[in-house]
């Protein structure tokens, strides 16, 4: 080593750079916090909806079926959305629906995850007979139709909501399986989680501490997406008539019960429908958002 | 000469979100005349590679040029159209990348894409295209040229990858090459071979080039110019004889020091003291180990043969070989991450189980491993604090304020403020990552850390620094290293002892000055005549000797009989060296030479005059070329 | 019946419906006495009726012609779909069955039979015999003609241990079947019954040939032979050529189904099908505002039914049966969820559609909370849960509406909605309080002996009372007209007062058809005229 | 490679039996059997008895899925408990359906996705990508019967200009059944379309961050080529994946379609057949279901490995 002593009194001018400019936090577009803003209306929806209704869900009016926007009845008030087949309030009615089918379509995409991605990981952890035999029951119930195993179940339970998010809940895990043990397998060839081995940690540590956090973003981009679909699967079961319970007011089926009325200009199938997209559509949008801020940007360098 | 680059007042920003911009290139200034060799020197960050770059009208995503200008043939190149700019990329300025094996693509023939940029620019035609690569093949001395093009990357080496950069990038006979670190991720023995080709080709093409690196010693064999830069400023430029010679700034003179000279006997510092506590502390007996399943003593690939060595108390160990030698599976095998096929690993004089999961706790702590990418060693979701924090939970029982206050020391050990336990590592810079990766292994408080390439990711002012560290730890704890890397000289300033690792097989092992003192093993000798000197011309006169005609541009063959090294060994003998295995010479305690020639022989051939010894010189048609 | 002033009325003056009624029946040859009668009765002067059947008259001798297609679509089929008759159970084997066999008898519109493949048929003193004569020459689709054998045959299957006939319990008193000769049977009952032929009339009843077991493609004598039969896709069925009657007026049928009910209404109101059975309530706007199509409501005596089980909480406390029966809003009903397409009911299975044996004199029970109230009180009841499936359209807002009531005087009704599929298996009686529906049947007597005679089968609510078994059958054997009528007012009371079926509305069969098709039936015994139609109806824009 | 093709191969037929017993414990767990579904109202219990007798429903569950195990490998698919008719009698004519839907679909489809997304990824950002993104977004976002109905309103019922329901007659022509299928056909391009084109985009975008794509961009390549030979040879793997899972919902998760355009395919039968507890049906329809499934998948791996010069020649 040449002088040692110059280096040291240098080394307070010129101390290490950063290696990159520093990576920018992530910052959704306008597009991106529309759809926040859409879902978080929802999502309050989902709490104060049914006390801020004007009518319950199951109030039939006295007055008359399929009436037009903004009707006004003699003693029972004002139908902003009109009312449907059976002259309930469509307006209140989307507000409870809002409780119903979000929550329904939340708890089942949570119990979907809860489910999929311990055994998922657990799967990409222990590997050997684990793996081979949760990988086969997946992927036979990935090769059935979604909708024939919903039809199966409420058969078989009655179609009430915790049958429903059951079922969802279940047939998702599948597809949540596979994600988690696809992102499970890669993180855990990576180097620290052979460190957290060598130093004698438990699987418990290893799967909640190294794999699960960075597993964490795209797991949550992915339930974003799944909601969706447990909305829409849910949506299908009503229209095939195997949906919640009545009277309770469920999106799908609103649209389902309302689509005569279409046909002479009632848009009281209309409104739920609209319901859904804004909800699914805006969660779809954040989702598009996070993942093009990630990747993509050597794309614009093209010329 | 006529400039045919000028780069006047050259501004690279980082716009952010909020409308302000993070600087990356603060205005510079510099000239490449047609046919010279311009290097821009500095670590990494100082916007060397941005600046490469600039000439090409590129800049990498969330950059832009704010402001200056590059006038190529004097028209700008910032102010050009798509259709202009196009042209110019790939057929008037052309790009070699750091990393061959991730900038070819995958799905697309090697052929295809070498001829791919003079084919679209209408330079030639595909047939002409085709022929002119193969020539370049030829002149870059890749194996069987004729059937090169039709192979997939995946099928060639990393090595022989660089080079098919280099033809692809020359293919279109552009007026100016920008090599950007070409051969910072290679051996010494494969980055001697592809400078060689770089300098010749570019001397027969006559083509003007950028040359980015941090290594001072490969810009003094290549060079005519060269660029100093700091966090995007020019610090200092000049002829390469006036920087390498007599360097002015002083962040120069601080680049010089940091790049070692090749390595020599007598320049590591050793252990303070002498050697009192020379007791074994981790002994590898008769190991042979490798991957897939092992049928009776022997695994499906075999990696490791025979190992014998041993780490004394106290002692740095440097375990130097080639890429694909197996020294990070010897470490790994120690650190019980591969169970050993055969043999034994000994500890304080007791035998380990093979795997960590059969090892005590205690065993685990004292054995340390250290990975070589702090970038996927620390996880990026938890902070310093935690990363350090575990195993001094685990290890020491420590709790609470005891451990958050040892966290701070082991930091302070490895000379990072405190206040980093409550960052993230993507918060950090890559020496500041590498620290925090050997503190998580030192807050164990181990006998011995087993160091795989430590350095060899980091820019050279920050390897040698983290090597300082090292050292300092060292002497502080009392701690014992494996120091694994393929450079020498990092070894031979550091280490007591080296193991001189060939395709699985220690070659030669022994104290630092014996090794690097002959009787040299052949191969040990290549090793130190490929580590490039801050020496102008001292590519040429290595290139000029024995070893490197054989020695180079020949891939690794493991093999299970005879020596390992025969089939780039200058000196090897026909029907002995390829059937029997070599007997060990020791020529002084402690250092073992395995060579069928006598140790005499061998001092023969240092002094002998230069002479082939058999049929290789076909090896290297064209040495003569270089000069 | 309303016919507009000033010039003399003509068929177009009258509502769709009853232009279409007139028409068709004109069109089958009912008399024009017959027909101006119905307009008389609808509020018609003589004159007006007779202007309007005379232009009626022109109108069908102009339409009815023969040839092209009709396209039918029905609202359920699958694998099960079946051509063996005593397995039918839905709209589209029925209408299947109508266009492939004949019966001995056949329904008239007003439900009273007449002969069919029997040229005629009497019984004895006390209906305790009957003999039906066979007409000769009719040949079967194979050619081979038809003979007492067959009937024998097809009768037989209604009996014995390995019978899967959905209808044996109808003929059950009969006690054998006798055949005198080739063209002549005899049924010899094991107790006086006015009403077999009635029974016979019925689709189970259909005559298959003699020895039949495979119903992929089976005989029958039919106005029309099987062209193509795919179980739950479709079946084609085209003229039969040598027919014993006048034929059909369509050369050909085309029969499917559409589960889906929108998509029902959207293939009628797209011109892809001709008629449609079981119009959603819900989309009569729909088809009354669209060109060229209408609606087809037969008022009739069928009903939506809610059930609480006799024999088991909460249905075995008579107070809060009652109480259920006062919460209903029965004009509400008809009005708001079956869209007008239906009658108020009485919780009584029996209402005007089934003539002189409807106990009018029985007062409505009117939607009255205090009632309701007061007996949920004494019952002590303060929650039940009801099990319902859509069985009928209208079924499940029949009971949301009902669920508000029950809110009003303090009960919690929960309700659990379950699939049809399985509903009649596995949850109707087998669960305290579910719904039931019923198709109105041939006659009251048999309407009642079916689902309110104390051992009956199908007794909904096992409401098992003596005196009822008593009066249905005593009443069969009574010939004087007054002491029936009391008889059967007794027992609709009965039923009303202490049953525990709840009956608040009785529903129209409800279909729609295109303009282009006339001669549909009103045979208040089932969906389109009671299924006649395949024979009858026929094409306008030909 | 042929190693890992065989290996799918025999994990398929796992599949399949996995499916066979969950299925059968599935429809063994419902409520009601054929018999008291099929006789409905108006059954007796010695009705119900006899039929159960005449269709062999009397023995024990497991039995009767043993017989038609074993009838399975001898390729005899048993007969419907419900109708009494022969399964592959009611197959063969849905699954040509079925097939021909799926198969026009896909034609159609497939290659408009495709070349959609590659043109949305090579313009990124600007109003083509734009418009394609939002576009199959909604239509992704909505529940497909709306889609349907809203069709059949405009299409059928307003503008009269296609037939609301898709009945398959043997004796239409070709082109009569094309155009009786017209709106199944164009809802269900609508609805896979839009799937597919987001992931070819997406699969695309992928591979679009990897430093070959700067090199080519580096030596001058044009936008076009370097989408469709640097990037899309690197994403076919993904690609074809989603392809291949589109491809196998045409033809097992159309239910909804079916159901609204009265169109006679599998699914609607399988429906049908839980519906009636149909046991042996159901169970054929799965096994067709999974089998298509299966094959998919393996065409899609296989495919994977021919895009890829790794797998395809090692070393």
């Amino acid at each position: 080593m040449t002088d040692a002593t110059a280096n040291t009194e240098e080394s307070t001018i010129y101390d290490e750079l950063p290696d990159a400019p520093p990576k920018k936090k992530l910052e959704l577009t306008w597009v991106g916090k529309l759809g926040v803003t859409v879902v978080v209306f929802w999502l309050i929806m989902v709490f104060v909806g049914p006390y801020i209704a004007p009518f319950h869900e199951a109030d039939i009016m006295a007055y008359d079926s399929y009436m037009p926007i903004f009707s006004t009845t003699e003693g029972e008030g004002f139908h902003l959305l009109g009312t449907d087949y059976i002259e309930r309030d469509i307006f209140s009615r989307i507000l409870w629906g809002a409780r119903t089918t979000i929550g329904i379509a939340f708890t089942a995409t949570l119990m979907a995850y809860a489910v999929g991605v311990s055994l998922g990981i657990a799967a990409a952890v222990a590997g050997g007979w684990l793996d081979i035999g949760l990988s086969r029951a997946n992927d036979a119930i990935i090769s059935l139709p979604s909708i024939m195993l919903g039809l199966l179940a409420v058969n078989a339970f009655g179609s009430s909501i915790p049958t429903l998010i059951m079922t969802a809940g279940a047939i998702y895990a599948a597809s949540v399986f596979r994600i988690a043990r696809a992102l499970g397998q890669d993180i855990m060839v990576m180097d620290f989680v052979e460190a957290a081995r060598v130093r004698g940690e438990t699987m418990q540590w290893i799967i909640f501490r190294e794999v699960l956090p960075n597993a964490a973003m795209p797991l949550a981009t992915d339930f974003g997406l799944r909601l969706v679909f447990v909305v829409l699967f849910i949506s299908s079961l009503s229209f095939l008539g195997l949906g919640i319970q009545p009277p309770m007011a469920d999106w799908g089926s609103m649209v389902r019960q309302n689509l005569e009325g279409l046909g002479y200009g009632s848009y009281a199938a209309v409104w739920p429908a609209l319901a859904i997209a804004t909800f699914t559509i805006s969660i779809n949008l954040i989702v598009d958002d996070i993942s093009a801020s990630s990747g993509g940007s050597l794309a614009k360098k093209m010329i | 000469m006529t400039e045919l680059l000028e780069v006047k007042g050259l501004k690279i920003a980082a716009p952010q979100k909020d409308g302000s911009e993070i600087p990356i290139v603060k205005g510079v200034d510099f000239n490449v005349k047609a046919g010279e060799v311009v290097a821009l020197i500095g670590e990494s960050g100082s916007g060397k590679t941005t600046i490469s770059l600039g000439s090409l009208g590129y800049t990498k995503p969330g950059l832009e040029f704010t402001g200056g200008s590059i006038k190529l043939h004097g028209n700008d190149i910032l102010t050009m159209g798509n259709d202009d700019l196009r042209s110019l990329r790939g057929q008037k300025v052309a790009y070699l990348a750091q990393s061959a094996a991730a900038t070819f693509n995958p799905a697309i023939t090697i052929g295809e894409q070498v001829t791919e940029s003079a084919v679209l620019h209408g330079v030639m035609t595909q047939e002409e295209a085709t022929i002119r690569a193969t020539e370049l093949y030829h002149a870059l001395e890749l194996p069987d040229p004729e059937l090169l093009g039709g192979r997939y990357p995946h099928q060639v080496s990393g090595g022989q990858l660089q080079r098919l950069m280099a033809a692809m990038a020359l293919v279109g006979r552009p007026d100016l090459l920008v090599l950007d670190e070409p051969t910072t991720a290679l051996d010494v023995t494969t980055q001697i071979e592809v400078l060689k080709a770089f300098k010749k080709v570019i001397q027969e093409e006559g083509s003007a080039a950028i040359y980015v690196t941090h290594d001072l010693a490969v810009v003094a064999q290549i060079a005519d110019h060269i660029v100093v830069l700091y966090s995007g400023e020019v610090q200092e430029q000049g002829s390469v004889d006036q920087i390498i010679n007599n360097p002015q700034h002083p962040y120069t003179k601080r680049l010089m020091a940091a790049a070692h000279a090749g390595p020599k006997p007598g320049m590591g510092d050793k252990l303070s003291g002498d050697h009192d506590k020379d007791i074994a502390n981790v002994q590898v007996k008769d190991m042979t180990a490798g991957y897939g399943e092992i049928r009776d003593g022997k695994p499906a690939i075999t990696v490791l043969r025979d190992i014998n060595m041993s780490v004394k108390n106290g002692h740095v160990v440097g375990v130097i070989g080639e890429s694909g030698c197996g020294k990070s599976t010897l470490a790994r095998v120690i650190a019980g991450l591969l169970p050993a096929a055969q043999g034994n690993i000994i500890l304080d004089g007791k035998t380990l189980e093979g795997s960590y999961k059969q090892r005590t706790k205690l065993e685990l702590q004292k054995i340390q491993f250290v990975y070589q990418m702090a970038d996927t060693a620390l996880n990026p979701k938890q902070m310093i604090g935690e990363i350090l924090g575990r195993p001094i939970e685990m290890f020491q029982g420590l709790t609470g304020k005891k451990k958050r206050e040892k966290v701070a020391e082991t930091l302070r050990m490895v000379e990072l403020p405190v206040e980093f336990e409550n960052r993230y590592p993507a918060e950090l810079s890559g020496g500041q990552k590498q620290r925090v990766n050997l503190a998580r292994s030192l807050a164990a408080e181990p006998e011995i850390m087993l160091c795989d390439e430590v350095t060899s990711a980091l820019d050279s002012i920050v390897g040698s620094n983290v090597v300082k560290l090292l050292k300092r730890l060292r002497d502080l704890t009392g701690v014992s290293f494996m120091f694994i890397t393929h450079d020498l000289s990092t070894v031979a300033a550091f280490a007591d002892e080296i193991v001189v690792l060939y395709a699985g097989r220690i070659v030669e092992q022994g104290p630092v000055d014996e090794v690097l003192s002959p009787p040299f093993h052949p191969y040990t000798r290549l090793l130190i005549s490929s580590v490039p000197e801050m020496k102008i011309g001292w590519l040429e006169e290595t290139m000029k000797k024995r070893e490197m005609a054989v020695g180079i541009a020949r891939g690794v063959e493991i093999t299970a009989v005879g020596c390992p090294f025969y089939n780039r060994c200058p000196i090897a003998i026909d029907g002995t060296c390829n059937i029997k295995t070599p007997p060990v010479h020791e020529p002084t305690p402690g250092h073992q030479i395995s060579c069928h020639h006598s140790l005499e022989d061998i001092l023969g051939f240092e002094n002998a005059p230069q002479q082939v010894l058999h049929g290789f010189e076909k090896a290297a048609p064209d040495d003569a070329a270089i000069l | 019946m309303t016919e507009s002033k000033g010039k003399s009325p003509t068929i177009n003056s009258l509502s769709h419906t009853d232009q279409d009624m007139v028409k068709s029946g004109l069109s089958r040859g009912v008399s024009r006495r017959v027909v101006m009668g119905w307009l008389m009765a609808g509020g018609a002067t003589v004159a007006g009726a007779g202007s309007i059947v005379a232009s009626a008259t022109k109108a069908v001798a102009a339409m009815a012609q023969k040839g092209g297609t009709i396209k039918f679509a029905s609202d359920l089929h699958g694998p099960s779909d079946t051509l063996d008759p005593g397995l039918n159970t839905s709209t589209i084997d029925y209408s299947r069955g109508r266009a492939h066999y004949n019966g001995l008898v056949q329904f008239n519109d007003d439900t009273s039979v007449r002969p069919e493949l029997a040229e005629e048929f009497s019984s004895n003193a006390d209906n305790t015999e009957w003999t039906f004569k066979l007409r000769q020459g009719v040949t079967f689709h194979d050619g081979s003609s038809f003979t007492a054998d067959d009937v024998m045959y097809s009768m037989g299957r209604h009996y014995g241990e390995k019978s899967t006939s959905t209808a044996k319990t109808l003929v059950s008193d009969v006690a054998e079947w006798v055949r005198v000769d080739e063209y002549t049977v005899k049924a010899k009952m094991s107790g006086p019954n006015g009403d077999l032929p009635k029974i016979l009339a019925t689709s189970q009843f259909k005559i298959i040939k003699d020895g039949t077991t495979d119903f992929q493609n089976p005989m029958g004598t039919g106005p029309f032979k099987l062209a193509d039969y795919q179980p739950g896709v479709r079946s084609l069925h085209t003229r039969n050529e040598d027919y014993w009657r006048d034929g059909p007026n369509a050369d050909s049928l085309e029969i499917f189904a559409i589960t889906d009910k929108v998509a029902r209404t959207s293939a009628l109101l797209s011109g892809d099908i001709d008629l449609m059975q079981g119009l959603d309530p819900k989309a009569i706007p729909q088809i009354e505002s669209a060109p060229g199509v209408g609606i087809w409501s037969v008022a009739s005596g069928a009903y939506i039914g809610i059930v609480c089980m006799t024999n088991t909480s909460p249905g075995d406390n008579k107070d809060f049966v009652l109480a259920m029966k006062y919460i209903q809003r029965r004009e509400k009903i008809v009005r708001s969820i079956l869209k007008g397409q239906g009658t108020v009911g009485n919780d009584n299975p029996i209402n005007a559609a089934y003539g002189p044996d409807f106990c009018s004199d029985l007062p409505i029970r009117q939607h009255d909370l205090d009632k309701a109230k007061f007996h949920l009180k004494k019952s002590g009841i303060t929650e039940a849960t009801i099990q319902v499936a859509e069985v009928a359209p209208g079924t499940t807002d029949v009971v949301l509406l009902m669920q508000r009531e029950a809110q009003k005087i303090g009960l919690k009704l929960n309700i659990n909605k379950v699939p049809n599929d399985g509903y009649w298996g596995a949850v109707w009686m087998k669960t305290p309080m579910n719904v039931t529906t019923w198709n109105m049947r041939p006659t009251a007597n048999v309407m009642m002996n079916l689902a309110f005679a104390p051992d009956a089968p199908w007794n909904d609510s096992l409401w098992a009372n003596e005196r009822m078994g008593q009066l249905l059958v005593e009443s069969r054997a009574v010939t004087d007209a007054a002491l029936r009528h009391e008889m059967y007012c007794e027992m609709q009371t009965l039923i009303s007062e202490n049953s525990g079926m709840i009956i608040p509305a009785h529903r129209n069969y409800l279909d729609a058809k295109s303009d282009n098709v006339e001669g549909i039936g009103t045979m208040p015994l089932g969906s389109l005229g009671g299924y006649e139609w395949p024979e009858f109806a026929f094409r306008t824009d030909l | 490679m042929q190693r890992m093709v065989i290996q799918r191969i025999i994990i398929g037929f796992i599949t399949l039996w996995v499916v066979s017993v969950l299925v059968f414990i599935g429809t063994s767990i419902l409520p009601g059997d054929v018999a008291e579904i099929v006789l409905g109202q108006t059954a007796t219990p010695e009705s119900l008895a006899a039929y159960r007798a005449e269709r062999g429903l009397d023995q024990p569950l497991y039995m009767q899925y043993l017989t038609w195990l074993g009838g399975m490998f001898t390729g005899d698919l048993g007969t419907s408990k419900a109708g009494g008719a022969s399964i592959s009698s009611l197959i063969s004519g849905r699954f040509g359906n079925t097939m021909l839907l799926a198969g026009i679909v896909a034609i159609i489809s497939v290659p408009m996705s495709v070349v959609l997304g590659l043109l949305a990824a090579m313009y990124p950002g600007t109003w083509i990508d734009r418009i394609l993104t939002f576009g199959t977004l909604s239509l992704i976002s909505v529940p497909e019967f709306f889609i349907a109905t809203f069709m059949v309103l405009i299409f059928a019922v307003q503008l009269q200009w296609l037939p609301a329901i898709a009945t398959m007659s043997p004796e239409a022509s070709f082109w009569e059944t094309i155009g009786s299928m017209a709106m199944p056909l164009i809802t269900l391009i609508i609805v896979v379309a839009a799937q597919m084109i987001r992931m070819t985009r997406a699969g695309i975008l992928n591979v679009m961050n990897s430093p070959y794509i700067e090199m080519a961009i580096l030596k001058g390549v044009k936008r076009k080529r370097i989408i469709l030979r640097h990037a899309f040879y690197n994403a076919i793997g993904p690609i074809v994946n989603v392809i291949a899972l589109n491809l196998a919902y045409l033809v097992s998760g159309v239910v909804i379609v079916e159901t609204i355009f009265a169109y006679p395919g599998l699914a609607k039968l399988m429906i049908d057949g839980v519906q009636t507890r149909d046991l042996p049906l159901v169970q054929a329809c799965a096994m067709i279901f999974c089998g298509t499934y299966v094959i998919l998948i393996i065409m899609a791996d296989v495919a994977a490995i021919l895009s890829n010069p790794r797998l395809r020649n090692p070393k």
